[in-house]
């Protein structure tokens, strides 16, 4: 079981939409994974299957081998597992800081003395270090959204899941935030990114995975999985019939 | 440039509030020696309404737990105290804090049935546990049963031989316990668990993701708060020397007042149950002799100020004026000492929706 | 032989109980909003009941044609002031605002008609009774409140399910947004809830008048006992909420037998059996 | 001169505190078909949104039928006409197929579409009409909440993302039956992810990256890479 993070035949159904069905995937040590599909895929409900907020209909979820399938959400965390939202989710009523802290003293069980300095650079890193004392419910959602990035890092997980969180970024924004995702990555913290913004994934992942109708159509070399006619077909619509 | 950042955790106004408070306690420790019987009990009618309602906005402002069974506490702790000094003989004063102690106990099976309920049936769950507890306690005939019983005259003797001074032992009590009550919170909301407390309450979602353990954490908030709100019902049955089911499991004394003062005070701050408190007795000083016209009022005036102004006077004067009496939040100070503006536990988002703080930052 | 006579005595109870909790189940139904001064509703309806009849000098059941309409215009008003305003992701609002309307409304009542105990008088009617084999009397009254309980709850089932206000209703409780796209008034639609809700309230306040005493404090007990039958009969349907309003009434009605003490706390105990044996515990259907 | 059923002016549209659209110029002629493309997160829903009164918005004008509807409740535009078939369907769980498509005609206005005239176009629908919404599959249900928006009888059927998720042979089918829909003159906008699919059907075509028109007219005189371009913005 060399994959730090492995899923096997993950299967949700909600009434008559399967969401996820019989979905495997895995994450090597170090890896970034990008992950690509039209809306409505069953790509965040993956992502709330890994981190225990939904539990799959069927299959098994590991981490470092152990077993995580039915662990609680917050056990997760804390072995390591951490995670943007795609509709930012911060604490309105608490600083920027204050967010990070909870992210940092929780998820690693420190004490908040220890950690408040790392959560500092990691505001530094993310551009949000001017904020620090700013109510995260007065922010704007670029903002909002790369507090979601720091909360996650402040977890100092070893599995980092993004969602959609270049949506909306200006080019020059964009490719801050690449910069800063490599330099997670350099970091030993492997990710998973799932984007639209396929510009900003290529630049940064190894692997692209492309899912629809909850099956994992595709998974392989960034530019050669992009270049099929999966993908194509995905996007552009079915070539060379009606019309 | 990170390492010279230093993290303030309390301005200069909140030191020059906190050496106005200790001040006051002195005032307030002296309070024996100049103050007459009446006064006297009306300071620790003031210091019960204090406590309860910290606890209450602890509960429902901070973790998002909305009881409405809070008197179901008052009542164990007041029963305990009865039970403790005529069975066993304890001393009173010990039996307060051993009441709160087994009101806590109580807190457990009665968490286990009230948080299989979410949100506003939590309210009404918490309140029907709390009228089985008055119900079974109106059978129990070695206390009275229905109509209650009165403290034995030896026991009240034990307090201390005189009236006077038993007056004063009983309001160093009740000082002892409202000041260690707001301690306990306070340094609960300054603690990682006030950290937790605020996240819950944001975004319980969130919490949970970044490993706050959601179900344990409102476990040990509401065990904490009933055991207080236990020793504080010791010390309001050791007051009247005299206790009934009615009086001591009193929905209306012990939890609508409570609400209506943390909610005109200001919920999610821990402001808002001073003010709320105050203003409560001034209402009740001037109008309390108009019977239900006065509790009417009381009615209207909590349902105006929830439509209106849902953060409260607290709310309203930290939004008008930064003001922060309890320095909860941290502050980072930029080495050029430029000053960034002051973070506060505010309550949830809702207040978003009015003009955003002050930046005074880029 | 008297068991069944207490059985039958607490089963035509439920139908009281089940009154008082339909009105407060449509409302949770419908817009998440749980009144905490639905209990005092009920009183005010029966006050109101009372003013009809010694002014009017009319049959209680006759001044149902005045206070039904009364109170369906006042949940409206009562809607579309106050509550709407405070419907939305906190619940902290309605229920807090409907604490203060609780507290309000037991005052006011007191103000005006003093804490004495009242009584609805129905005449001969209360001294009516239908003899059942095995020796087994009932009493006419109870008996005609539990038909028209059960006719009211059928009602409001054909109501929802049957017409196209019912149609509109559920829709706007499965998804608000959307029904704003069929043209739905939500604003309106929530107001038209409140005034069935009351509608129903004031037909249980009536009944409650006419079988027994009543005075400005007795509200919240009638919320709770509304609010244990909707979770003992199980959330959501209405014929549940009959089911559940009748076992509450048998269990007080046996443990009333037992000792005149234990009657509502017995009603509370199986609620609370009930409650702790159900798996999933109870969270309200939130979309 | 053809008649100008839709036209907004400067349309500013907020989602939450999050500005979507910055000043959008749009205007449809009755009978016209006009697909409004470009990726996720480009304010497309949001621009559907707006014109029936879902989220807050600023405008020089909207104006329909040529009435002006800017800042009318969401019923009120409904009423006059519009009707929008929401993304991810969201039909009414509580509701059967029936409800679902008798409470489209909640606005009862006059016009060709009632029941049977919807069971005629997606006869499945009768079949399944007692079960509940949820229980149809992905493309059923997508007919259910076109029908539903049909059942309104509009002068303005909105559609948004009604290929989303479905296989494309059922995304033929519903497009079809679209084609059969507008042939009695119903204007459509059409917000498509499928930009291949949204081609066929379009008369016109406005295509919108971050809040903004970015590329407009006939399919005919676009080049593929031209809306490539402007799609991907790369």
């Amino acid at each position: 079981m060399s994959a730090l993070l492995q899923l096997q035949g993950i299967s949700k159904r909600y009434g008559a939409l399967l969401a996820c069905d019989n979905l495997s995937l895995h994450l090597n040590p170090e890896e970034a994974l990008g992950v690509i599909g039209p809306n409505g895929s069953g790509k965040t409900t993956m992502f709330n299957i890994i981190t225990g907020i939904t539990v799959a209909d069927r299959g098994q979820i590991f981490l470092l081998g152990a077993e995580i399938t039915r662990l609680p959400a917050f056990e997760r965390c804390r072995r390591g597992i951490a995670r943007s939202f795609q509709i930012p989710h911060p604490f309105g009523g608490m600083s920027v800081l204050e967010n990070l802290l909870v992210s940092a003293v929780f998820a690693q069980g420190e004490s908040e003395k220890k950690v408040t300095y790392r959560c500092l650079e990691i505001l530094e890193e993310t551009g949000l270090l001017r904020k620090a004392n700013v109510r995260a419910g007065s922010l704007t959602l670029l903002d909002r959204k790369r507090l979601e990035l720091a909360r996650a890092l402040a977890a100092n997980p070893k599995v980092l899941l993004l969602d959609e969180i270049a949506g909306g970024l200006t080019e020059q924004e964009c490719r801050l935030l690449v910069e800063e995702i490599s330099r997670i990555r350099s970091r030993g913290v492997s990710i998973i990114w799932i984007e639209h913004v396929v510009h900003a994934l290529l630049a940064v992942v190894d692997r692209l995975v492309v899912i629809n109708f909850g099956k994992k159509i595709d998974d392989g070399e960034p530019r050669t999985v992009m270049g099929s006619q999966a993908v194509r077909n995905i996007y552009m619509g079915p070539e060379g019939d009606a019309g | 440039m990170i390492e010279r950042i230093q993290v303030e955790r309390s301005s200069r106004a909140s030191r020059f509030l906190a050496v106005v408070g200790l001040f006051l306690l002195g005032l307030l420790i002296a309070a024996p020696l100049f103050g007459n019987r009446s006064i006297l009990y009306l300071l620790v009618e003031i210091f019960v309404y204090i406590a309860l309602a910290s606890l209450w906005n602890l509960l429902a402002g901070y973790t998002g737990l909305v009881s409405i069974g809070q008197q179901a506490f008052v009542g164990l702790g007041g029963y305990s105290l009865f039970a403790l000094t005529i069975f066993t003989g304890m001393p009173p004063l010990v039996a307060v804090l051993v009441a709160g102690i087994i009101s806590a106990l109580f807190a457990i099976p009665t968490g286990f049935v009230v948080f299989r309920f979410k949100g506003a049936y939590f309210a009404i769950g918490s309140w029907v546990v709390a009228e089985v507890y008055r119900l079974t306690f109106a059978q129990v005939s070695a206390l009275g049963g229905g109509s209650g019983t009165s403290l034995p005259v030896e026991i009240v003797r034990h307090i201390a031989n005189s009236r006077a001074e038993r007056d004063s032992v009983i309001y160093w009590t009740g000082l002892a316990i409202v000041v260690g009550v707001l301690m306990v919170i306070y340094l609960i909301l300054r603690s990682r668990w006030g950290l937790a407390l605020t996240a819950i309450r944001d975004s319980e979602a969130a919490a949970e993701s970044v490993g706050v353990d959601n179900y344990r954490t409102k476990f040990l908030i509401y065990f904490l708060a009933a055991g207080a709100t236990g020793s504080i019902g010791a010390l309001i049955s050791l007051q009247k020397l005299r206790i009934s089911p009615d009086a001591a499991f009193s929905v209306n004394d012990w939890t609508a007042f409570v609400i209506f003062i943390v909610v005109i005070g200001g919920i999610g701050r821990m402001e808002g149950p001073f003010i709320g408190t105050i203003l409560f007795f001034i209402l009740r000083e001037f109008f309390a002799d108009l019977g239900s016209w006065y509790l009417m009022f009381l009615g209207l005036f909590a349902i105006v100020t929830m439509l209106i102004m849902p953060k409260g006077i607290a709310g309203w004067l930290a939004e008008r004026f930064d003001l922060q009496i309890f320095p909860l939040g941290r502050r980072i100070i930029l080495p050029k000492g430029k000053q960034i503006a002051f973070s506060q536990f505010d309550t949830s988002e809702t207040s978003e929706r009015r003009s955003t703080t002050k930046v005074n930052d880029d | 032989m008297d068991l069944a006579a207490t059985l039958l005595d607490g089963v035509l109870l439920g139908g009281l109980y089940a009154l008082f909790a339909a009105g407060l189940s449509l409302i949770f139904g419908v817009m998440r909003l749980v009144n905490i001064a639905h209990g005092d509703l009920i009183l005010l309806s029966a006050f109101v009941a009372l003013t009809v009849t010694t002014y009017f000098r009319i049959h209680p059941l006759f001044s149902l044609l005045l206070v039904v309409p009364l109170m369906a215009i006042l949940g409206y008003a009562l809607q579309r002031a106050v509550f709407n305003r405070t419907l939305g992701e906190d619940i902290l609002p309605p229920l807090l605002v409907s604490f203060g309307l609780s507290v309000f409304l037991q005052n006011a009542l007191l103000q005006i008609f003093r804490a004495d105990s009242q009584r609805l008088h129905a005449g001969p009617l209360e001294t009516w009774h239908i003899d059942l084999p095995f020796g087994i009397t009932m009493g006419a009254l109870p008996f005609l409140m539990f038909i028209v309980a059960v006719l009211v709850i059928g009602g409001l089932q054909l109501l929802l399910y049957r017409t196209a206000l019912g149609r509109a209703l559920r829709a706007v409780s499965d998804d608000g947004e959307i029904a704003q796209l069929m043209g739905i008034n939500n604003a309106h639609l929530y107001g038209v809830a409140m005034a069935i809700s009351l509608a129903v309230v004031s037909v249980a306040g009536v009944f409650l008048g006419i079988r027994a005493n009543f005075d400005p404090s007795i509200g919240p007990t009638r919320l709770i006992f509304a609010f244990e039958a909707i979770i003992i009969g199980g959330l959501g349907d209405l014929w549940g909420t009959l089911a559940g309003g009748v076992i509450l009434g048998v269990a007080q009605t046996l443990g009333g037998r037992i000792n005149p003490g234990y009657q509502i706390l017995a009603g509370h105990l199986v609620f609370l059996a009930i409650l702790t044996v159900r798996p999933q515990g109870f969270f309200p259907r939130t979309r | 001169m053809p008649v100008k059923l839709l036209e907004t002016r400067g349309l500013i549209a907020f989602y939450g505190d999050f500005q979507a659209l910055f000043g959008i110029d749009f205007q449809i002629e009755s009978g016209e078909t006009i697909a409004v493309i470009g990726s996720n997160g480009a304010g497309k829903s949001t621009f559907l949104k707006s014109l029936v009164g879902l989220v807050r918005t600023k405008a020089e004008t909207i104006s329909f039928d040529g009435q002006a509807i800017w800042g009318k409740p969401a019923y009120r535009i409904i009423d006059q006409g519009i009707s929008l078939v929401p993304e991810g369907r969201r039909l009414f769980p509580s509701l059967t197929v029936e409800e679902n498509l008798s409470i489209g005609a909640y606005s009862r206005r006059k016009g060709p579409w009632d029941l049977e005239a919807v069971y005629t176009v997606f006869p499945v629908l009768k079949e399944k009409r007692t079960l509940p919404g949820t229980a149809l599959s992905g493309g059923q249900q997508q007919m259910a909440a076109l029908g539903r928006a049909l059942m309104a009888n509009p002068k303005l059927l909105l559609c948004d993302e009604i290929s989303l998720g479905l296989a494309p042979i059922v995304i033929r089918e519903i497009y079809e039956q679209l084609e059969r829909i507008t042939a009695n003159e119903t204007t459509v906008i059409l917000v498509e992810q499928d930009v291949k699919q949204a081609m066929t059907v379009a008369d016109r075509v406005y295509c919108f990256r971050e809040g903004r028109v970015v590329l407009e007219g006939r399919p005919t005189e676009l080049g593929r890479e031209q809306i490539t371009k402007a799609y991907f913005g790369v």
